[in-house]
């Protein structure tokens, strides 16, 4: 049945990689790259972004038929997403009648307001804001009583909720089913860092004629950073490192010395790490125009074992698996990322073993299947 | 479902009741259009009905192990009560459709499973089963549990 | 080629090696397992029809895998994968075929936005497209069945496939699932018509698929307008009535019932106005099938 | 004293069946189902705000109905509902 062979040895990250980096040369891809970077993509969340992309450049009808139905099924659901949230944070303005509190729209609805380059064809279905502690209350009774709900939790997620992160269970209308997430702080309560919110706040930038403020540049790559390499365990999360890179590259474009001014807002911060990460595999993988020297001046920036790892691992956890043939490699690192988020909350002596363990598996990979059906 | 997640002014808000036409049956949504010039209607098209039918008919379970339970803080288990949306249950028939808006509430965590499940379905409940309920949930349904 | 051209082993080897990659209306689906009461039966339900062509793209990889379970090491239980992720938890090894029907549906509701997707049976006749959308306990599978053994192009008994700027529909005729009672209709009514096994214990009861005839699928890639839309309801002893239904409750009930009416937004408003203003809208209620059959070819006669 | 205007009337794609309206509301992506009266009050509002009585009176001329306190409750539940929905805005006026 020779005839009916599909070649399953093509790439699928470099496909990915280049589809992003070089759109154009998606018109030269043959019938069966298509198939393969279309299920890649769909697991990287990136269809939609691809789409829009070849749209913005006219490229719709010079790529299969097939690909392009698929493409702009994609767009068509993330434009309705986009206008969901919008109109969401419409109606929470509305609800909010003119009390003066100051909102801090994040994420992916702040790069739609601010039309950045990857807010098009941008997946996002949470509207994500930040506000002060104080506030916090206020408008959790204002929605309420305009008819928003707690997303149905479990008592201990209730509790873990309002003791442990101090924040309040997403917020939910009926009619409409959109998620807003109302923060009090940038860092995850998970997280080992800490993060003052207070400068950021300070520093953020009002959108014109929508009433609500954005984070200053700077401070929106740092979040960005502090997102992926800091809360995160990085699986398939190549869309969040596409985020720091548009971004990064639009704002370059705009102000000189941006990325001077972004170096030291991270030190004043104590943000190096992350945006050191960021820089790093942004440079790598998406081919960020950095120099390699600018990151050299950031504080905190992490030791040559350390960095030795994450540069093995983090490609494999951020590119989307092989829909067919899993690697094992891959599994492993995203489990030692798992690892690594988890890593002070664990303590050693349940965290060593686990780790010698798991790096048997891969030293010997033909005991993996019956090691597992054990463990 | 209980009545106290309702916020007070949704229940005063006859209007907002309207939007709810849409999923009234077909004589008594004609009636709210037609007949009634006397006052404004409004109805809110709602998606994903669709979507949601296709897995809404569910069997009934009779076993309490493979029935949807839920867990208080006391470890107490409740069974899941499941009440169609629209119209009663026919009796005849093994499945059930849920409608488009079906409630679900949980039994009292003071009595045991089978006084819970009799409750249940002496008051025109159902029970169903952990994998029906787990697909309904997912769609939106019962999110008040 | 046709998959009935394949021998049961040929058919193995691409279900269990590259996938089975073959043509569903307007999308291709590629079928993994390894499976061999699945095999057999797709080997007689998938019969008519044809491979995907040579190096064209697939939309869909799906697969059916064994699986294994801690908590009923005994038990065979299968999943369904798509893109190897599993949307359902894992069902006895009995109900492979009716999973795998009913996720390659969920797997087209979910990803398919450049189409209208109504909730609607779609059967052809006389060149046009005669729509039978979902009304609860309507029986549209049961009613297209007949009708597609009575001259009727069946096009689907779960989808009305619109393309929204041209009111274009697209035939997709996949197997049938009968529910419960229907089953013994349709075989009383139409010993004729090839039915796979009866799977009883699924979350809709007991389910037997009904394989659509050669003649839909040969046709798959001939598009059609539409020109009725009848809202049928089975009501036990009832006499039968086709009467004519407002435009307004039309569009609302063919909206609400629509996959992806919000998601297309403005498109759909448009398109569903313009589909029910150039349609005969009907409502159809009956007991007896061969009543309502009639009814209905008095209606798409001219 | 509130008033309200319809403050989006022109984008509405607007559907006439035979005294019964879809409107399709292209901001919010929803679509809603009108009675003559709910389409009434949104042309009306159409334009220069007006206040509960005003827009009262001007159904109650159109319909050819005596307007009661009821009516009146009707109505101002109908506006509230309105403004959730993003249909109208309500003009807060200094009395």
């Amino acid at each position: 049945m020779a005839e009916f062979k599909v070649d399953t040895r093509l790439d699928h990250h470099q496909l990915l990689l280049e589809a992003i980096i070089r759109p154009a040369v998606l018109i030269d891809y043959s019938n069966s790259q298509w198939e393969l970077l279309l299920r890649v993509a769909r697991r990287a969340k990136l269809l939609g972004y691809l789409a829009a992309w070849l749209e913005k450049d006219g490229l719709l009808d010079k790529i299969p038929q097939r690909a392009v139905n698929l493409l702009r099924s994609s767009l068509i659901q993330v434009k309705k997403q986009q206008q969901s949230v919008n109109w969401e944070l419409s109606r929470i303005l509305w609800a909010l009648d003119g009390r003066e509190i100051l909102i801090i729209v994040l994420k992916g609805m702040a790069y739609q307001l601010q039309d950045l380059p990857n807010a098009a064809g941008r997946i996002f279905a949470d509207l994500d804001l930040l506000v002060s502690k104080e506030a916090l209350g206020q408008i959790e009774s204002v929605l309420s009583e305009k008819g928003w709900q707690h997303h149905a939790l479990t008592n201990y997620d209730e509790r873990y909720y309002r003791e442990w992160s101090h924040e309040i269970p997403a917020l939910v209308h009926p009619e409409r089913g959109v998620e807003v997430d109302v923060h009090h702080t940038l860092s995850s309560p998970l997280g080992n860092l800490k993060i003052d919110p207070l400068p950021f706040q300070e520093a953020a930038i009002k959108v014109e004629d929508e009433g609500v403020y954005v984070l200053s540049p700077e401070d929106m790559l740092l979040h960005c950073a502090v997102n992926l390499f800091q809360n995160n365990e990085l699986a398939d999360d190549l869309r969040h490192l596409l985020d720091f890179h548009e971004i990064l590259q639009f704002f370059s474009q705009q102000q000189l010395s941006f990325q001077e001014k972004l170096i030291n807002r991270a030190n004043r911060l104590g943000l190096g790490r992350p945006l050191f990460y960021s820089l790093y595999f942004s440079r790598l993988l998406l081919h960020s125009s950095v120099p390699d020297q600018l990151k050299k001046r950031l504080n905190h920036q992490p030791g040559w074992l350390a960095l030795r790892i994450m540069h093995n691992c983090v490609p494999l956890a951020l590119l989307p698996q092989h829909p067919d043939q899993p690697s094992k490699r891959a599994e492993l690192a995203r489990l030692l990322l798992y690892l690594r988020s988890h890593w002070l909350r664990m303590p050693l002596y349940r965290l060593l073993p686990h780790l010698i363990y798991k790096f048997y598996l891969s030293v010997f990979p033909g005991k993996s299947a019956r090691a597992r059906r054990n463990g | 479902m209980s009545e106290k997640n309702i916020p007070e002014q949704l229940k005063q808000d006859a209007a907002s009741k309207q939007t709810t036409a849409a999923l009234l049956s077909q004589p008594a949504r004609r009636r709210l259009l037609k007949s009634t010039v006397a006052i404004p209607v409004i109805m809110t098209l709602h998606s994903g009905a669709a979507l949601a039918r296709t897995s809404n008919l569910v069997g009934a379970v009779t076993d309490l192990d493979s029935a949807a339970k839920k867990m208080n803080d006391l470890e107490q288990a409740r069974i899941v009560c499941v009440n169609p949306g629209d119209g009663p249950i026919e009796e005849s028939s093994s499945t059930y459709d849920l409608g488009m808006n079906p409630t679900a509430a949980l039994g009292d965590a003071s009595q045991d499973l089978a006084t819970q499940a009799e409750n249940c379905q002496t008051g025109g409940g159902i029970l169903i089963s952990v994998t029906a309920f787990q697909s309904l949930q997912g769609r939106g349904f019962f999110s008040d549990l | 080629m046709k998959v009935e051209q394949l021998s049961l082993d040929e058919l193995r080897v691409l279900l269990a090696g590259q996938g089975l990659r073959v043509k569903m209306g307007p999308f291709n689906l590629s079928v993994q397992t390894r499976l061999p009461s699945l095999i057999h039966q797709l080997h007689q339900m998938y019969a008519h029809y044809s491979l995907a062509d040579e190096d064209e793209i697939v939309e869909f990889h799906v697969r059916v895998i064994p699986k294994r379970s801690i908590r009923q090491p005994f038990a065979r239980l299968i999943r369904f994968e798509v893109d190897g992720r599993s949307p359902f938890p894992p069902v006895s090894v009995e109900q492979a075929l009716a999973t795998l029907e009913w996720g390659v549906n969920l797997v087209i509701a979910m990803r398919i936005n450049h189409l209208l997707l109504f909730h609607s049976a779609a059967v052809e006749r006389n060149g046009h497209v005669l729509l039978l959308p979902a009304w609860p306990g309507s029986g549209k599978t049961t009613l297209s069945a007949m009708l597609m053994h009575r001259g009727y192009r069946l096009f689907s008994d779960e989808f009305g496939l619109m393309a929204p700027e041209i009111g274009d529909f697209f035939p997709l005729p996949r197997l049938m699932p009968l529910k419960n009672q229907s089953i013994k209709i349709i075989r009383d009514y139409l010993p004729e018509a090839i039915l796979g096994p009866e799977i009883p214990g699924t979350l809709k009861g007991t389910v037997a698929h009904i394989r659509p005839p050669q003649e839909s699928i040969e046709r798959v890639d001939e598009a059609a307008q539409p020109r009725w839309i009848v809202f049928p309801k089975w009501v036990a002893g009832a006499a039968l009535r086709l009467e004519s239904l407002p435009q307004s409750e039309a569009f609302l009930l063919l909206a609400t019932n629509a996959f992806n009416y919000e998601v297309l937004g403005e498109t759909a408003f448009d398109a569903v106005t313009r589909l029910v203003r150039s349609c005969e809208c009907r409502k159809l209620v009956y007991s007896d099938f061969d009543s309502a059959l009639a009814a209905l070819d008095e209606l798409t006669d001219g | 004293m509130n008033s309200w205007y319809s403050s989006h009337f022109s984008s509405l794609y607007i559907e006439n069946w035979d005294g019964e309206f879809t409107v399709f509301q292209p901001e919010s992506g929803k679509t809603h189902f009108l009675n003559e009266m709910g389409l009434h009050i949104l042309t009306i509002l159409d334009g220069s705000p007006l206040r509960l009585n005003t827009i009262c009176q001007e159904l109650s001329v159109h319909f050819s109905l005596q307007p009661d306190t009821q009516f009146f409750g009707k109505i101002a539940q109908t506006l509230q509902r309105y403004e959730a929905l993003g249909l109208i805005e309500r003009v807060k006026e200094n009395e």
